[in-house]
Formats: C-alpha cells, structure tokens, sequence
C-alpha cells in the first residue's frame, strides 16, 4: 500500500482535470460520473490504508519528488500517513464521496453543473494532500488551496452578487489567519531548522525537547500562538469566524463537505499535527483554550437567535468547532480529533439534511416559513432527529461521547483554565440542545406556515441514501471510543500522540459527567419544547423585553460591525489618500512631468533630424572618430 | 607530388599554354569541319591539306584589318574589355591537372602549374571574372544591341554560375578537398564489383551533378543553345556588333579557350581526366586519354550547336531557377545523405 | 627586401589605387570597373594571408555576383538621370575630408602603438595543412564553434533575398484598379460632344457616375466629364 | 624589411578611409553602396590579417559571416533602386530626405 499512496490523492485530481477541461464541452451532465467513481476509489484506497496502519501500527511514507532543491534546504513533496492521517483520510473521502453522490440530486440542472464536480474533486484532492502532507510548507500549499476551492465554491452562483461577497469575505479573512501561519511556519524553520514533522531532526522532536537545543519558551509559545492564529483563520474561532456564516452563500453539499465537516477542521488537524509546541508552553495552550471556549460559547448563543437554517447549522458548527479547540488548549488531543471525526459525520448529515430540506421547500430557507415538514418528508426529518440529538450530545449517540470526553479532559487538565473552560463547555452545551431542538421543532413540527404554492417533497434517493448513511453513521461512530478514555480510537489514536501524558480518569468521574452533560442536553430539549412546542414562552415577548441581549446576540455580537470600524474603514481612508494623493499627485505628477519636459527638449532635438542620408553617414563617422580618439586616450596610446 | 625549382614549372606552363593557344586555333578548324558535316558540306578544305592551315589564314586576315572604335563608344572600357575574357580564359589553365608528378630526364616534374587547395572554385572564380569581358564590351559599345547582350549575359552568366558551382558541391562531399589534383587522382582508384573493376569517375558516382554540369558549362560559355548574349539573328552578334579585327579575335578565341577549359575542367572531375588503360603505367597516356575526353566533350559542344534552337530568355532564366537549381539541391541533399550512410553515422 | 614584400606593394598599391577610381570616376560603369580591381587585389592580400578560401570566395561573391547586380542595375537606369557628382553642402564636404583625415591619423596611431598579441591560437600553418587545408579548417569551426551563427547567417540571407523580391515586385508600383470612362467625350479626342454632352450620350447609364465591377477591377462611367477625374479613386 | 601584420593593417586603414570618403562625399547611391563595399572588404582584410597573426581561423569566419550580410544587403539595397528607377526616380540619396523633421 505504500507504493500506492499517491492513488488517493491522485484519483481526484485525475477527475478534476477531465471535469475542468471536458466538462464544459462534451461531459456536462454527466459530469458526476467521473468524479464519484474517483472519490469513491480514494474511499476504498483510504479504508486500505487505514486497515493496514491499524494492523501493522505504523505510519507510511511515500516520497513523491523534490520541489525545491536550494543548497541544503530542499523541499521533498512525500507523503506520510499515521493514525491521525488516516483518521483524517477516512473522514474526508467519507464525507467527500456521499457528498458527491448527494449532489447529483441536489445539484441537478444547475447552471456550470460540470464546475462543481471539478471543484469538489479539486478540493478532495487538496485537502487529502494537506493531511498527507509530512512538512509545514506543502501543507501550508494545499492550506491555500482548500482555502482557494472553498472560495471558488463559495461563489459557485457567481451571479449573485452576495454570493461573491461572501467569497471574498472568506478568501479575506482567511488571508489574516494565514499571515500568521506563514510568520508561524518561517520563524519554525528559522528556531528548528526543519519544516518537517517527524524523524530525529522533525520539529515534532525538537520542539519537545526544546530546551536540550536551547530553545527559549517564549519563542515556542511564539510559534504556538501563531500557528494558532493560522488555524483561528480557517476553522472559524473567535473573532476570525466572520466568515463560516456567509460561506452558507455555497450550495449546500459545499457547505456539508467543506464548511462542516473538512476544510474547517483543517485547523485543528494542524494544531493536532503540530502537538508538542503547544505541549511546551502553557501561555500557548491557555491562548488556544480561552479562544476555543470563547467560541463555542459566543456561536452557540448566537445561533439561538438566527432564522436562517443554514445559519443556524453554521453558527452550530463554529461552535463546535470551538469545543475541538479548547479540547486542544486543555490537552485532549485525542478527544478533539474524536470530536472532530463525529462532528464531521452528524453535521454532514445536518447540513445534508437542511440541504434537503432547502431542497424541498424550493429554496426556501427561513424558518419562521416552515413548519410541520414532518408529514411531508418523513426520511429527512428522521436523519435530521438523529443529527440533531448528536449535535446535542444525547446519549448514546456519536456526539454525546466525544463532547462528553472533552469536557471531562478540561476538566482534569492541569491548567487552571479547565474548569473553567468546562464549565462554558456545559453552558454551551445546553445552548446548542436548546437551537438545535428549536431548529427541529420550528421545521418539522407545528402547523404549516410556508406559503400556498409550496408544495413540500421527499427528495429522491441520490439524495435520501447519503442521509440515511450518514444517520447511522451519527448513531453509531461513536461507540470506536467506549469505554471513554479507552476505547478502541484512543488505543489507535495514542501512537500519534506519543508524548502525550494522559490523565489517569476514574469511572466515578466519567459517569458522573456523562449524567450530567446529559441531563444538561435533555433540559436544553425541554426547554425548547417548552417553548416552540407547547408555546409556553412568548419568544416575541421575550426578546422585547431583554432587547439589549436580543439585539446584541441577532447581530452576531457586533463582531463585522466591530471589524468594519477597526479594520475596514482605516484601510479604505489610506487607500483613498494613497489613490488621491500619492498616486495621483505625486507619482502621476512625476510621470506626466517627465513626459512633458521630453517632449519639450525633443521639440528643439527634432531639427538634427536633416533626413540627408549624408549627413548621418557624416554623424556617424564622427562618432568613430571621437571614439577612437577616446580609446587611444584612454589606453595610453596617443600621450 | 612535391615540391620542384621555379623553372621547371615555368617550362610546364609554356608548354601547357602553347598547346592550349595552338589547340585553340585548331579548334575552330575543328567546329567548321563537323559543323560541315552535320549540315553535308565539306568544311575548309583549299588551306592547305583538309584546309588545315585555315585557322593561320584567319589570323592573319584578323590582324590585317582595322581596329575600329565607334564613336559613341566608351573608348578605354571599350579597347579594354576584350582582354579579359581572353586573360581570364587563359587563367584557368592554372590549376588543371594533365597528371601527377612524372620523371622526365631523371627530374621530377609536376605535370600541373600549380595545385592549390580551392582548384575548383578557382576556376569557377576566374569563369565570374570572365563575364566583364562580355559585360562591359557590350556595355562600352554605345549600342543597344550590344547593351541588351550585355544585360542578357549578366543575368545568365549569375544564373548559370550558380548551378555551376552547386553540380560540383557532391564531388566536394565525396572527396573532402576542392583541388582538382586530388580530385582527379581520386578518380584512379578502381571500383570492383565481383569480377569486374571499373573506374571510379565520378560521372558513375554523381550523374545528376554530371547532367547539371555540362548544361551550366555551356550556358557558362555562352554556347548554343545557350548563346543569347550574342545571337546573330536577334541582336546581330550582340556585344561584340562594334568590335572588330584583332579585338574580335580576342573575344573569338576567349570563347573557343573557355571551351576548351570547360572541357577540361569536366573531364577533370567527372571523366577521371587522365585515368584510364595504361595511363598508370606510362604519363603519355594518360596525357591521351585527357585529350581524347576533352576531344568528345568539343565534339559534344558542336553538336549541340548543330542541333538544337536557340533558347527563349525567359525559358533560359525559367530553366536555371526553377528546374536546374532544385535538382542541384537535390544531388546535393543526396550525396550528403550518402555520405553519412558511408561514415556510419545515420544506420 | 623579399618577394613577398615586392607583391605586397603591388597588390596594395593597385588596390588602393583602384579604390581611388572608384570614389573618383564619374561614371558609375567606371567606378564598379575599378572596384573589380580593388577586389581582385583584396583576393590576393588573402591569399598572401593564408586565406586562399576567402580570396576565391571574394571573387566569386564580390565580383561574381554582387558587383554583376550592380552593373546589371546601373545599366538599367536612364543615364540621362544620374545624379551630380557631389553632395550638396559644401560644409559637408569639408566636414567630410577632415575627418576621413582624423581617422586614418588616428588608426595609423592605433596600429603603430598597438603591442602584438603574445597569444598563438590552434590554427597554425601546419596545424591547417594537417586538417587539409584552409577551406576544411573554415569548414571545421565554422560548422562547430559558429554553427549557430551560420543558421542566423542562413536566415539573414533568406530574409534579404525575400526583401529583395517583394521590394522589386512590379506590383508595388501604382497600379489602378480603376478605369474610368467619360461618355461625355468623343473616343480619342479630348473635346466634348458637341451636343449637349448630358443627353447625347452614346450609353445609357442610370446616374452621373456609374461604378460597376469588371473582374477585378471597377470601372466608372461618367456622363459630366467634369465628374471624369475624382480625387483618390483612381489608385484604389 | 620583413612583411608583417602592420603592413596589411595599414592599407586596410587606407581603403577604408577611401571608402569612407566615398560614402561621404558622393551623390549617386549605387556609387555609395559600392564604397560601403569596400569598406566591408577593408575591415575583412584586417579580420584576416589578425587571424594570420594570432593563428586563430575565427577571423577568417567572422569576414565569412560579412560576406554573407554584405550579400543580403546588396541584394536588398538593389532592389530599392531598381524600384526607384522604376517610379522615374533618381538614385540620389539628397532626394531622399523623407526622415526630415
């Protein structure tokens, strides 16, 4: 399998080149059936290769060529998979074939029908590459290259003016979070010589034992921070999230595959990646652990006041995504990557599911114009029930063992944080039970308030077999970690980690925190049921009455508004003084000035142009007269 | 082959030039006498015995009459301009081969002027300096007549020059040298199929470039069918219309030289020259055989001017341009090709 | 003094003496007679040189061929419309004198002063006698070391002969596409019909000015003849 | 008195500036042409004199190379008289002047 390796991310890239370059002229419509097959050919190349680091315990490289050979700097493009890669290969084909084989049905007739099915393998392709990669540049390559499909997906309905906004907004965003890794990555190379990951001289060695190379702490809390910042950028957390809601201009297979469940988590992969500079300082850890809890806390409470359903799944994703990092920032790291793994599962199904619902509701997508969808497509509002009661971490589905085990793992970290940061998770917790059951509630339940014309249907079987995969999917990926904290992903998970030293966590305490959490996510399902069911609790009423906290959760925090005042507007005033002042005045002054005077000193010149060939021929013979008196000067000869 | 005292040399190149003036002469009596025969007369036969001593009886009536210079004429080009076709004829005797080095009297003697290392263009160079003769005679007349042969002479003589020296570029390919010594001691050596042996004249090796040599060679000569410059019946003689008595001759006897060098020049390099039946054993021979080539190729010559009609100008330049040079390319393109095939470095 | 010297001086003198005629000599058939000299003349310094290739090749090249363009040209012009002699400022001239006397005082300078290069390349007499000769030795580099410069060499004559055919093509010449026809004139006269020159016209054509396509070529037919000429139509 | 490079050096000089003269002074573009001519043989023999020198071939290909230029040019340069000749033209370059101002 280790010759083979290319294969996966190569089938892909194969599908995208066809699709790019035929799709227009001659495939077309028919344009899936060469990207499925090549996902699906990577998924069985990915379930072999995951089969054989399962059995044989150790990780596989490949190496492809040399990129850049400059002296003894040279960037060798391998690649190289361990448990944590194929974990990562699993999820993304996974994800990435049913979202391809879900699109068919959803994407049907869509105008550039071909540039979807080139993008969505262009971006498999980049995104295996980036898990595959085994040094920091050519991961920071396909970094940039997810970052450059999600943009091109994003702004897949091109027309749409928004839509292009929120493309831009997105490759912007991601921009800032990107300087800092680039920093991050230089100053990596520059403190441990290396840009690769593993072996004796990898960075994952050197920054654990990086006071035996005498490598001060600050400068690892400096890498950590600004990696950090890199993944701050393209898994959404606080405050560079801006972008994950207005990426739902996507179509919404995108915003399954890419927006939920891969690109996104990008991020913390890298931060997992790279574990041992954040274990070798705590300030780092802190920082990840506060921005993480920040986030998840802030997206939930947001994604309570949002009509829009995609919104709604989105700011539920932020959140969750959230939860991963302060995972990270307390230690977890194999709950987070558990986290990670379910979490890409059950929000694929939810945004499947949402897209399905979309789908059916003929592009409605405000939910106070839903309702009572239950009757009328009974498939998607069941898979929808189950993705939604993961979300909301109810036992025993996937997303109650993994938000349970991050929660215990704050809890006895060493950081005085922890608890802390346990206890947002808690409150977060209840928050994303109490949206996620308002979600379902508002659309599936109740009388029908969608207009007239709308007539709401099942959608077809490309569509309704991924969700259903995916349903079971959500029900039962959690139980490869149980027993908590020993499970069969946590034996698997634990060669990746290897410098980790995990908490010894009693029994006592796990059930005590799984009881909890649960009664904690029950009591969020309650109280929407409350509210939106047995309408106990004027919602109208209430958000009149704590209209401070309302407006201020509706808008999102005032964080764009925040940016545009900070960030936005200075830059437009020195770009306008730029343009006004020194382009127009000073460097077109000049340019213009210089023109000007040439043709003045050119009016007086131009009469040495007699146009009598003679007189040229004479010019010229002067000339080598004066020359050669030059040169016999210059050299000697003549005095 | 080697070195020899300066007046040995001299001596050889005496008596080359003797040979050739009296052969010159003796080649007009040769054309009137074959022409006669194609056309069923007899030819000069009251000078002497078969009119033999006709060609003396013309010089001596050419030097006898007045040399008369227009008016209208350009006086020193026009007194000057027949010399050098006659010199320039004469010139190209220099680096023709009549055999290797000899013993004659216990000395070496080398029966050649001189060997230099680009013989061949040297004829074809001195052939280019030739044409001003014509040139200029035609221009300095004062004459339309002879100004329009003059003009017809330039374009042909740089039309024709070319295929020349193109026909001659595969025998350079073969033999890696332009001397025409060791071009025609490259011709002795015997070829041998099975039980036959022949000689390797280059005429078997190279017979396109022979075809496109002897066409250049006569247009070369200004011989029919190629004789525009001085057709009689359209521009009256063309150039040489004002020339008259021993200036005539000149221009007469310049033709007659080229000829007869031409022919040379031809046996040299696709005849063997010297080579063949004995001429290894004993050098007369082989001065024979030379003869005995350079005999057909006049006979050839006269021939031709006996048989076929003069060109149309426009057919004349069409021909060089459009079917000789392709072909010469051709042969050219060819004999490379063969030739790497011969060093091993295509198969 | 040696032979060499002797033929030297004779080569040289003649050279430069004919090189004289042909700046001096008024009628260009004069000048390019002399430079055939000058030309024979620069052959033999070649062969005097150890470049008997070149010297042959001058003359075939030089004299052969370029000079017989010339002549074959100068012939073709009206004699009736050479120009003067001289150009026409007199400063120019002057100008002209003195610095042709600057620079051969100061080449003459040049050469005098001017120390010998100590450095002796590969191609020495026996060297090329080894090869076989000066045209295998050209050959030999030429074919190797410049064998790039040859193809340019190749193209550059290409692009001239080229340049040559399109800028002596007839058709450059002005060639009306045009015919026009008055029909308000008498054929062969230049008077006009002495009745009425409007109505009487042997054709009938249903405007003032009729244009109509004959081949490749127009032909206007104009009733008025003060519509027979029309500024620009005629070199369409 | 021994022949050497000088010698050849001095009366290329010669010929050149004889040349140059020409180019200078006379009217009649054909005479021009054949002067720049004999410029071109002046610096070939200065080429070949400084190959027999240096006992190098270069120089002898270098003039090689001139000759073939020198070929194209002449061809072109005749074709602009004969075209010039063919509009009823002089060959005089002062009638040339279209480059003025």
């Amino acid at each position: 399998m280790a010759d083979l390796l290319y294969l996966i991310p190569l089938l892909p890239l194969v599908a995208f080149v066809i699709n790019i370059l035929w799709g227009r002229s001659t495939i077309r419509g028919n344009a899936h059936w060469i990207a499925i097959p090549a996902a699906v050919g990577s998924w069985v190349l990915s379930i072999i290769t995951f089969r054989e680091i399962y059995t044989d315990h150790h990780a596989i490289s490949q190496r492809l060529f040399t990129w850049i050979p400059a002296g003894d700097f040279n960037i060798v493009v391998s690649l190289y998979a361990d448990q944590l890669t194929a974990v990562m290969l699993l999820v993304v084909t996974s994800i990435g074939m049913l979202v391809c084989i879900y699109s068919v049905g959803y994407m049907h007739g869509e105008d550039g029908y071909y540039r979807f099915y080139s993008y969505i393998p262009l971006f498999i392709f980049s995104m295996l590459m980036l898990v595959l990669a085994d040094n920091l540049l050519t991961l920071f390559i396909f970094w940039e290259a997810v970052g450059l499909c999600s943009y091109l997906l994003i702004g897949y309905y091109f027309r749409r003016r928004s839509a292009g906004n929120a493309a831009k907004k997105a490759f912007i965003v991601n921009r800032v979070g990107d300087l800092a890794f680039g920093i991050g990555i230089m100053l990596t190379y520059w403190t441990f010589d290396s840009i690769y990951f593993h072996g004796e001289d990898g960075i994952l060695e050197k920054a654990y034992h990086f006071a035996d190379y005498g490598i001060s702490e600050g400068t690892i809390m400096a890498i950590g921070i600004l990696l950090f910042i890199g993944a701050c950028g393209k898994s959404a957390q606080f405050p560079l999230h801006i972008w994950l809601p207005d990426a739902m201009e996507g179509p919404t297979p995108v915003s399954a595959l890419i927006h939920a469940a891969t690109m996104v988590t990008a991020g913390i992969y890298m931060s997992a990646r790279s574990y041992t500079i954040f274990i070798g300082s705590e300030n780092a850890m802190l920082f990840v652990a506060v921005i993480g809890s920040i986030t998840a806390f802030m997206a939930a409470s947001i994604a309570l006041t949002q009509h829009d359903i995609k919104k709604v799944v989105a700011y539920s994703t932020v959140s969750q995504l959230g939860y991963m990092a302060f995972a990270l920032g307390t230690g977890a790291w194999v709950a987070a990557i558990f986290h990670l793994m379910t979490h890409a599962f059950f929000k694929g199904l939810l945004f499947l599911g949402s897209g399905s619902v979309i789908h059916g509701m003929h592009g409605e997508q405000d939910m106070r114009k839903m309702g009572g969808l239950r009757k009328h497509m009974p498939i998607t509002f069941w898979t929808f029930l189950i993705g939604s009661a993961a979300n909301a971490g109810i036992f025993p589905l996937a997303g109650f063992w993994s938000k349970d085990e991050i929660i215990v793992g704050a809890w006895v970290s060493d950081s005085h944080y922890g608890k802390v940061a346990a206890i947002i998770g808690l409150c977060a917790a209840f928050l994303t039970a109490l949206y996620m059951f308002r979600l379902v509630f508002l659309v599936f339940f109740g009388e029908e308030r969608f207009d007239s014309h709308v007539h709401p249907h099942e959608s077809g079987p490309w569509m309704a077999v991924p969700l259903v995969i995916l349903a079971v999917a959500s029900i039962f990926v959690g139980f490869v970690g149980f027993p908590p904290e020993d499970g069969a992903f946590h034996e698997f998970l634990h060669h990746a980690f290897e410098h980790v030293h995990g908490h010894e966590v009693s029994m006592t305490m796990t059930y005590t925190f799984g009881i909890v959490s649960t009664v904690v996510a029950l009591s969020g399902v309650a109280v929407a049921y409350i509210t939106y069911m047995r309408k106990a609790i004027n919602t109208d009423e209430l958000a009149e009455r704590f209209s401070g906290i309302y407006n201020f959760l509706y808008n999102k925090w005032y964080v764009d508004e925040f940016f545009m005042a900070a960030v936005v507007n200075p830059m437009k005033d020195i770009a306008n003084f730029l343009w006004k002042v020194v382009d127009v005045r000073i460097i077109d002054g000049t340019v213009n000035g210089v023109g000007t005077s040439i043709v003045a000193i050119s009016a007086r010149l131009r009469r040495v142009q007699t146009g009598s060939v003679a007189n040229y021929a004479l010019e010229i013979g002067v000339g080598m007269v004066v020359l050669l008196g030059v040169f016999l000067v210059a050299f000697g000869n003549l005095f | 082959m080697g070195d020899q005292p300066i007046w040995i040399t001299f001596i050889v190149t005496f008596a080359i030039m003797t040979v050739l003036l009296l052969s010159m002469a003796y080649t007009t009596w040769y054309e009137r006498k074959v022409l006669a025969r194609f056309q069923d007369r007899l030819g000069p036969t009251r000078t002497g015995k078969a009119g033999l001593m006709q060609p003396l009886a013309d010089a001596v009536k050419l030097m006898g009459k007045e040399d008369l210079v227009p008016d209208a004429a350009d006086r020193n080009v026009f007194l000057f301009a027949p010399l050098i076709t006659f010199t320039t004829a004469l010139l190209s005797a220099a680096v023709i081969p009549w055999g290797g080095t000899v013993q004659i009297f216990g000395t070496d003697v080398n029966l050649y002027p001189t060997d230099i290392n680009v013989g061949a263009l040297f004829i074809l160079a001195t052939g280019s300096i030739g044409v001003y003769g014509i040139i200029l005679g035609g221009w300095s007349s004062g004459n339309r007549y002879s100004l329009l042969g003059a003009i017809r002479s330039a374009a042909q003589v740089i039309s024709y020059e070319l295929i020349l020296g193109f026909s001659l570029v595969g025998i350079f390919i073969i033999t890696g040298t332009m001397s025409l010594t060791d071009i025609m001691f490259k011709q002795h050596e015997m070829l041998s199929f099975g039980p036959f042996e022949i000689s390797n004249w280059f005429v078997l090796t190279q017979p396109l470039g022979f075809v496109l040599f002897v066409i250049a060679a006569v247009a070369e000569t200004n011989r029919a069918p190629f004789d525009l410059p001085e057709a009689e019946s359209e521009l009256v003689a063309g150039f040489m219309t004002e020339y008259s008595a021993m200036r005539f001759a000149l221009y007469f006897l310049g033709e007659y030289i080229s000829m007869i060098i031409m022919s040379l020049f031809a046996a040299t390099l696709f005849l063997g020259g010297t080579s063949g039946p004995g001429a290894d054993k004993f050098w007369g021979l082989g001065i024979m055989w030379l003869v005995l080539k350079v005999m057909a190729f006049l006979f050839f010559y006269i021939w031709l001017r006996a048989t076929l009609p003069r060109f149309r100008f426009d057919q004349l330049m069409g021909l060089a341009w459009k079917v000789l040079l392709p072909l010469a390319i051709l042969n050219i393109v060819v004999t490379a090709f063969f030739r790497l095939i011969g060093n091993g470095q295509v198969f | 003094m040696s032979w060499e010297l002797v033929f030297f001086a004779v080569f040289s003198a003649a050279m430069l003496l004919c090189g004289l005629g042909v700046v001096a000599f008024e009628n260009p058939v004069h000048s390019a007679v002399a430079l055939v000299g000058s030309f024979i003349n620069v052959a033999a310094l070649f062969v005097m040189l150890g470049a008997e290739f070149l010297g042959v090749l001058q003359i075939i090249v030089y004299t052969g061929a370029v000079l017989v363009l010339v002549l074959f040209t100068i012939m073709l012009i009206d004699p009736t419309k050479l120009p003067e002699f001289y150009v026409g400022a007199p400063l120019q001239r002057f100008a002209s004198v003195v610095v042709g006397a600057i620079l051969l005082a100061e080449i003459g300078v040049a050469i005098i002063t001017r120390t010998a290069l100590e450095q002796i390349g590969p191609h020495t007499e026996a060297m090329v006698q080894q090869m076989g000769g000066n045209v295998q030795a050209i050959g030999q580099v030429m074919l190797s070391e410049y064998a790039l410069a040859f193809e340019i060499a190749s193209l550059v004559l290409t692009v001239g002969v080229v340049g040559a055919v399109v800028i002596g093509l007839p058709n450059r010449m002005v060639e009306p596409n045009t015919v026009t026809m008055s029909l308000g004139h008498t054929r062969g006269s230049s008077d006009m019909l002495a009745a009425g020159p409007k109505f009487e016209s042997p054709m009938n054509i249903p405007a003032e000015r009729y244009t109509a396509p004959v081949g490749e070529r127009t032909v206007v037919m104009t009733k008025d003849p003060d519509a027979y000429t029309h500024p620009g139509e005629t070199s369409k | 008195m021994d022949l050497t490079t000088n010698h050849f050096l001095f009366v290329s000089a010669a010929l050149f500036v004889i040349g140059m003269m020409g180019v200078l002074t006379r009217r009649n573009i054909l005479i021009i042409f054949m002067c720049v001519e004999m410029m071109v043989a002046a610096v070939g023999i200065t080429l070949v004199a400084f190959s027999h020198e240096t006992a190098t071939i270069n120089g002898q290909v270098f003039f090689l190379f001139a000759l073939a230029v020198a070929a194209a040019e002449s061809a072109v340069g005749l074709a602009i008289v004969v075209a010039l000749s063919r509009q009823g033209r002089a060959p005089d370059v002062e009638e040339m002047q279209t480059l003025k101002n």
